[in-house]
């Protein structure tokens, strides 16, 4: 093959399908650089930079959604009644409009030359990640967090995080890994610092930044200890790589290469469990979110999480495959991600008990979710470690794997609305009242009629982060229940995860329960007068809560379910 | 050894001998080319700054130094040399000593180092990469370090005010410095500047400097980010001595004061001699006539020696240029100098640099070849190394300097 | 001669870490960490990579750590320059180090790489891939601009040239276009904070303040 | 001419890492604690270049080292602005005063 025959073949193999797919990320870079042209130029007076960006995101969101719809029905057939006739219409002229296209975005597989992975989990997780953008972005325009003249600046480092964080659902690469959570993390830094001349900001954003950088060095070095030990950096090659490595020795922890690979893995996580805040490396966690704002802190607390439980679950399935040493390494594994968030989860629920700040109180009660939310993970790994007609019985490890991946769907989805209410609610209160501590609640339910809705969005919000029965938060604690259940019959220790997760639920009750009752029972204070918040406030708090109840107790239920699943099948078939 | 010096025409020219050996000739070559750069480095400072003197003293009219030291005052270099030997080394109490007494010696390294990847003449080159360009502005940034420590070593707000000025400037500077220095490699397709350098061969017309609008506007902003780059007037402020006294060396006395001076004069010769290769044909002197006339004559590798010649006098040209400047033009404000790199040279080098990158393509689709001027054979796109012999098949194709060189000696052979 | 050139970047680039790590005094730092990247540039040349080790002087050398002496100035004031550690930490910290680097030099020194390599050589054979080389072609050392380039550009001519295979191999193309979108960024962030204070004050951060 | 192989470069990396992390544990000036991290990295980058140079991982490992630099020095500058922001408004550099945070 020549030079230009190699040069077509990747322009007209990869390169045009790989642009398609990558269309929500160009389309968000395009918005940044023209953010910043508009600043220049000074349209910024007439137009706020933050039309421009949200039109930047929605737009990226549609072409997310196009996406998807290629992927549930290739070639966009139109269902034959009139509304869904409309909206298919609807969906094939914005695939003209982005030029998307049955070929390119309609096949999953690698592009950008094995760099990246699209599939219906990657398009599922974009989704999420640009919806949540566009609400955070409607909740800053609401509180007015940037105002006029920093506006383009907090907006180019909203959407800058956020190019990172949708590549990160797609990585298959470890150069892409780490790069990815470099572009989530740099910019977010700088987030949590944007009240610049408020000392608490800038003593988070130090925090956050030295703690930060720490791990991703940390992260690196693990990284290039399993590429040059496995001589690739394509996840899918790994595990075919580490049994050509053991080369047919037992797995024992006296292998150098057992030994090299369990550091890498190690240090390799401690930069992901740094990002969703898991137990030793949490504590940035609450003192950035305490010093950030709280739009920015709940932004940080479901984007990244999310974005990097979607690559967390592309690097976990990297190291599962057949042979007996492989499946060593995989239970090693999940047995360890499981002690990891029973650790995160009682932690956080224990320290969220004596907090005063509501933020701070949030951040524990993110820690302790992240807890729930990687049992999943570890669930995942412990099926995939399972060899054919073990343990399990009857049960097909696969099937297994699949429903734990589809509880972690299904608990990000609830989270991304649930603990958005939440922050959102501090952010209404902090914008009225000038606090942010507990004691600022007090009565709240006194105010006017738009603030009461706001209270019972938040008693929603707060039920279902309990995991109250017919709310959304409850199914997806069950489903990862179960697969954490079903999975201690092959490890027993997941049991006695199961159980402190059990009792971590009953705990973190009291601590949502001492919020609700300052907003609900206690008495406004003598001198404070009822709060009146604006009703856009209280539409916006609606549209979030509605979600909550539509996740749990409702005859969409069983459609979202099956979605997950389906979703969650695209990783291992 | 080093792989790369055993590549070096000069020690297969050396091996030919017969009497010094293989390891002997290798061992020859690195000791001249030890030598070459040490001349390079150490020779100008000497005489630059007598010739700084003279030109200095014309300029302003001033006749002192035109009458000293021997016939044209020659010995005042020297005579300066065995003052500054002979001086007492003071370090100040409230200065950080170990960094006080290590900074200038990074700061005469690096200038020094920067050499090794200047080919003087075609091969002749210390250390053969194929990223020489790209080496020698990253050895010549490290210079602004040893400055930085200096004044902050040296426990006098002073030298601390000096070394601030300079930090702020030279990385300021280094945007436009790297911008322009790409410019001709764009132009080229190569980083190696002995490539660069050869590419240049025939008419003055080839040279870099004119193959299009954008290289020319290119060179004039390169010569400039170079002088602020070696912290020459009119970007003097580093030591600007009518306001910081001496700057950044205020508290040097001696052996080490004469370090920095070197090291300036030094590195003014290096960024010269990197724009000559860059942008002025190097060691070609723009008259195809003449350049094999002489290789005929003399034979392919005494024409080499020649070459360095015309390469030292184009390079002495642009350093008597920065003296002119100097006596010439006032020293600028902190905010001017600044203002003068971010607002102007920035945008002008980002602007040159993208068009550099569209020419050849609006060349093609206008006149249907890359180049404006018909001159020679083969317009320069043509002279780049084709991709696929530098990539596919790395031992033949391993740099252009070698096979040249390599060619010289078989058309030598054959004759 | 190569062992000795090793020998000595290798001592420097320890030597200059430990001192790092020793050193009480901020600037004193920065001169060391100099002295261990410039040897690490040293170790890339000696590794035949070429491009890389002229980066690293350019853009860590020359670049972040002048950033960083230009930081440790504008926030140095005399008693802060010299921030001493407690006894307990550094004992800790040292020990822990200790343990890490031993279990590391552990692992590297038992695993048999040579071995490893020719299995994964075979194992790459099997699968087809049989062209890849063993390591980086030392034909072409020290060579690495274009390839490099080239690999940016999103192909692999190093690997893919005379080879009649359907899958491409690994570029690097989507990297490289997204980190320029991210140093955009991220240069807008920086330059943000540490530009002076807002020239109106906002109410709503006074408040909080208080 | 002698060939230095793997090992030994990798366990000079390994002590570039390993007092990069003694460095950010020990260390309670922030911008000490960044020199920390720029040991780790530089400890890693070594891996990836010497791994390019022996092992499998061929030309890769370097194009991976390219960026981890550029990434590395965006970093090093966010950081840094953040450093000077935290200085502006609490007049010290030190790690441990940074506790206004902590209830």
């Amino acid at each position: 093959m020549t030079v230009t025959q190699l040069l077509d073949r990747f322009i007209s193999v990869d390169l045009l399908r790989s642009l398609e797919i990558f269309c929500p990320e160009l389309i968000l870079s395009a918005t940044v650089v023209l953010l910043l042209l508009c600043r220049m130029i000074g349209v910024d007076r007439r137009i706020p930079a933050c039309w421009i960006a949200l039109a930047g995101s929605l737009a990226a969101f549609l072409g997310v959604v196009v996406q998807l719809r290629f992927m549930q029905s290739p070639g966009l057939e139109l269902p034959s009644d009139f509304f869904g006739w409309a909206i298919g219409g609807a969906v094939r002229g914005l695939a003209a409009l982005f030029h998307l296209t049955e070929e390119g975005v309609g096949t999953p597989g690698p592009y950008f030359t094995g760099l990246m992975m699209h599939d219906a989990l990657a398009v599922m997780f974009r989704l999420g990640l640009l919806l949540l953008l566009v609400l955070t972005l409607s909740l800053t325009v609401l509180t007015g967090l940037p105002d006029q003249e920093d506006g383009a600046d907090f907006y180019t480092l909203l959407l800058g995080a956020v190019v990172g964080m949708l590549m990160a659902t797609g990585v298959n690469h470890l150069l892409m890994l780490f790069l990815s959570i470099e572009m989530m993390s740099v910019p977010s830094y700088a987030m949590v610092g944007y009240l610049k001349g408020r000392r608490q900001s800038s003593e988070a954003a130090l925090k956050f930044v030295v703690y930060g950088a720490g791990s991703a060095g940390v992260m690196l070095y693990g990284l290039s200890l399993l590429a040059g030990l496995f001589g690739t950096a394509n996840f899918h090659e790994f595990a075919a790589r580490f049994t050509v490595a053991m080369a047919g020795e037992p797995f024992s922890l006296t292998s150098g290469v057992v030994i090299l690979t369990l550091l890498g893995v190690a240090m390799l996580f401690v930069g992901i469990a740094f990002k969703l805040s898991l137990v030793p490396f949490h504590f940035w966690c609450p003192d950035a979110f305490e010093g950030a704002s709280a739009e920015v802190a709940g932004f940080l607390s479901i984007a990244s999480k999310a974005a990097v439980f979607g690559a967390l679950l592309r690097f976990a399935t990297a190291f599962t495959g057949d042979g007996e040493s492989i499946r060593q390494l995989t239970s090693y594994l999940g047995v360890g991600l499981a002690v990891v968030g029973a650790a995160s989860m009682t932690l956080g629920n224990l320290a969220a008990y004596t907090q005063s700040n509501l933020k701070r109180m949030l951040a524990y009660s993110t820690i302790a979710h992240a807890g729930y939310m990687v049992l999943a993970v570890a669930a995942m790994m412990v099926f995939r470690s399972a060899a054919p007609g073990g343990l399990l019985g009857s049960r097909d490890p696969l099937q297994e794997s699949v429903l734990a991946v589809e509880g972690l769907i299904y608990y990000l989805a609830v989270y991304l609305f649930m603990n958005l209410m939440a922050f959102a609610a501090v952010a209404f209160i902090r914008n009225e009242t000038y606090r942010e501590d507990i004691d600022a609640c007090r009565g709240l339910i006194t105010g006017n009629f738009w603030t009461q809705l706001v209270c019972v969005a938040l008693l929603l919000s707060f039920a279902s982060l309990i995991g109250i029965p017919p709310l959304g938060g409850f199914f997806a604690k069950f489903l990862i229940f179960r697969s954490i259940f079903v999975a201690g019959y092959l490890h027993p220790v997941l049991w006695g995860v199961l159980a402190i997760a059990g009792l971590n639920t009953v705990i973190s009750l009291f601590y949502y329960f001492r919020v609700m009752r300052a907003v609900f029972i206690l008495p406004r204070a003598e001198n404070q007068r009822p709060l009146e918040m604006p009703g856009v406030v209280a539409a916006y708090s609606v549209i979030i809560a509605l979600p909550i109840f539509l996740l749990g107790a409702s005859p969409l239920q069983a459609r979202l379910s099956e979605t997950a699943r389906a979703i969650s099948a695209s990783l291992f078939y | 050894m080093s792989p790369h010096l055993a590549e070096l025409s000069l020690a297969e020219r050396l091996s030919e001998v017969g009497w010094l050996g293989q390891s002997g000739a290798l061992l020859a070559a690195a000791l001249i080319h030890a030598l070459l750069v040490g001349l390079f480095f150490g020779l100008p400072a000497f005489v630059f700054i007598w010739a700084e003197r003279k030109i200095s003293g014309r300029i302003q009219d001033r006749l002192g130094p035109t009458r000293t030291g021997g016939r044209f005052g020659w010995l005042q270099s020297l005579a300066d040399g065995v003052k500054l030997v002979s001086k007492e080394d003071l370090v100040p109490a409230a200065a950080d000593s170990m960094l006080f007494r290590v900074a200038p010696y990074i700061v005469v390294v690096a200038s020094f180092a920067a050499f090794i990847v200047i080919p003087f003449s075609d091969g002749w080159i210390a250390q053969a990469l194929d990223v020489g360009l790209f080496l020698g502005l990253a050895i010549l940034s490290l210079e602004v370090l040893g400055i930085i420590l200096a004044g902050y070593s040296s426990g006098s707000k002073w030298s601390l005010f000096g070394g601030m000025r300079e930090a702020a400037q030279m990385v300021s500077y280094e945007v436009p410095l790297g911008l322009t220095a790409v410019i001709p490699v764009v132009a080229a397709g190569s980083l190696n500047l002995n490539e660069i350098a050869n590419m240049q061969r025939g008419w003055a017309g080839h040279w870099l400097v004119f193959h299009d609008p954008f290289t020319f506007i290119a060179f004039f902003v390169f010569f400039t980010v170079t002088l602020a780059s070696n912290k020459r007037a009119p970007f003097d402020l580093a030591e600007a001595e009518s306001e910081l006294v001496g700057g950044f060396h205020t508290e040097y006395s001696g052996m080490r004061w004469s370090f920095f001076f070197l090291a300036e004069y030094a590195s003014m010769f290096f960024v010269s001699m990197l724009a000559v290769l860059l942008f002025l044909g190097g060691w070609w002197t723009g008259l195809p006539g003449l350049d094999e006339a002489v290789i005929a004559a003399v034979g392919g590798y005494p024409a080499r020696v020649l070459g360095m010649v015309v390469l030292l006098a184009k390079s002495s040209i642009l350093v008597c240029v920065q003296i002119w400047i100097r006596w010439t033009l006032p020293r600028l404000r902190i905010d001017q100098v600044m203002t003068t790199c971010l607002k102007y040279l920035v945008p002008i080098s980002c602007f040159l640099f993208l068009g550099a990158t569209i020419w050849p393509l609006v060349l093609l689709a206008v006149l249907g070849r890359p180049s404006v001027l018909p001159l020679g054979d083969e317009p320069i796109g043509a002279r780049v190394v084709p991709a696929q012999a530098g990539l596919s098949a790395p031992a033949a194709g391993r740099n252009m300097a070698t096979r040249v060189s390599r060619s010289t000696q078989e058309a030598e052979g054959s004759r | 001669m190569e062992t000795v050139i090793f020998t000595i970047y290798a001592l420097a680039a320890c030597g200059g870490a430990i001192a790092v790590m020793v050193s009480q005094n901020v600037v004193r730092m920065a001169f060391w960490l100099v002295i261990s990247l410039g040897s690490v540039a040293g170790l890339f040349f000696l590794l035949h990579a070429d491009f890389l080790g002229a980066t690293q002087l350019l853009i860590y050398v020359g670049g972040t750590v002048v950033l960083l002496i230009f930081g440790v100035m504008l926030t140095a004031s005399g008693p802060m320059l010299t921030i001493r550690s407690g006894p307990g930490e550094v004992v800790l910290g040292g020990l822990v180090g200790l343990a890490v680097l031993g279990m590391l030099v552990f692992g590297m020194l038992s695993v048999d790489w040579e071995s490893q390599q020719t299995r994964m050589y075979s194992a790459a054979a099997e699968e087809g891939r049989g062209e890849r080389s063993m390591g980086y072609n030392p034909e072409g050392e020290g060579n690495t601009a274009r390839r490099l380039g080239a690999a940016l550009l999103g192909v692999r001519f190093d690997r893919d040239l005379g080879r009649n295979s359907e899958t491409l191999s690994t570029g690097y193309l989507l990297p490289f276009e997204i980190v320029s979108v991210h140093l955009l960024v991220v240069l807008v962030g920086a330059s943000y904070l540490a530009r002076t204070k807002r020239r109106r004050p906002n109410p709503l951060e006074e408040s909080l303040e208080s | 001419m002698s060939d230095v192989g793997l090992t030994p470069y990798l366990i000079v990396a390994a002590v570039l890492f390993v007092c990069g992390i003694v460095c950010m544990a020990t260390k309670r000036n922030a911008i000490g604690v960044l020199m920390g991290v720029e040991l780790v990295l530089n400890g890693a980058n070594l891996n990836l270049i010497a791994f390019s140079r022996y092992g499998q991982l061929g030309f890769d490992g370097q194009a991976i080292a390219m960026f981890v630099i550029v990434l590395a020095a965006a970093e090093a500058a966010v950081a840094l602005a953040i450093v000077l922001n935290f200085y502006n408004n609490h007049l010290t550099v030190d790690v441990d005063q940074a506790r206004q945070l902590n209830s």
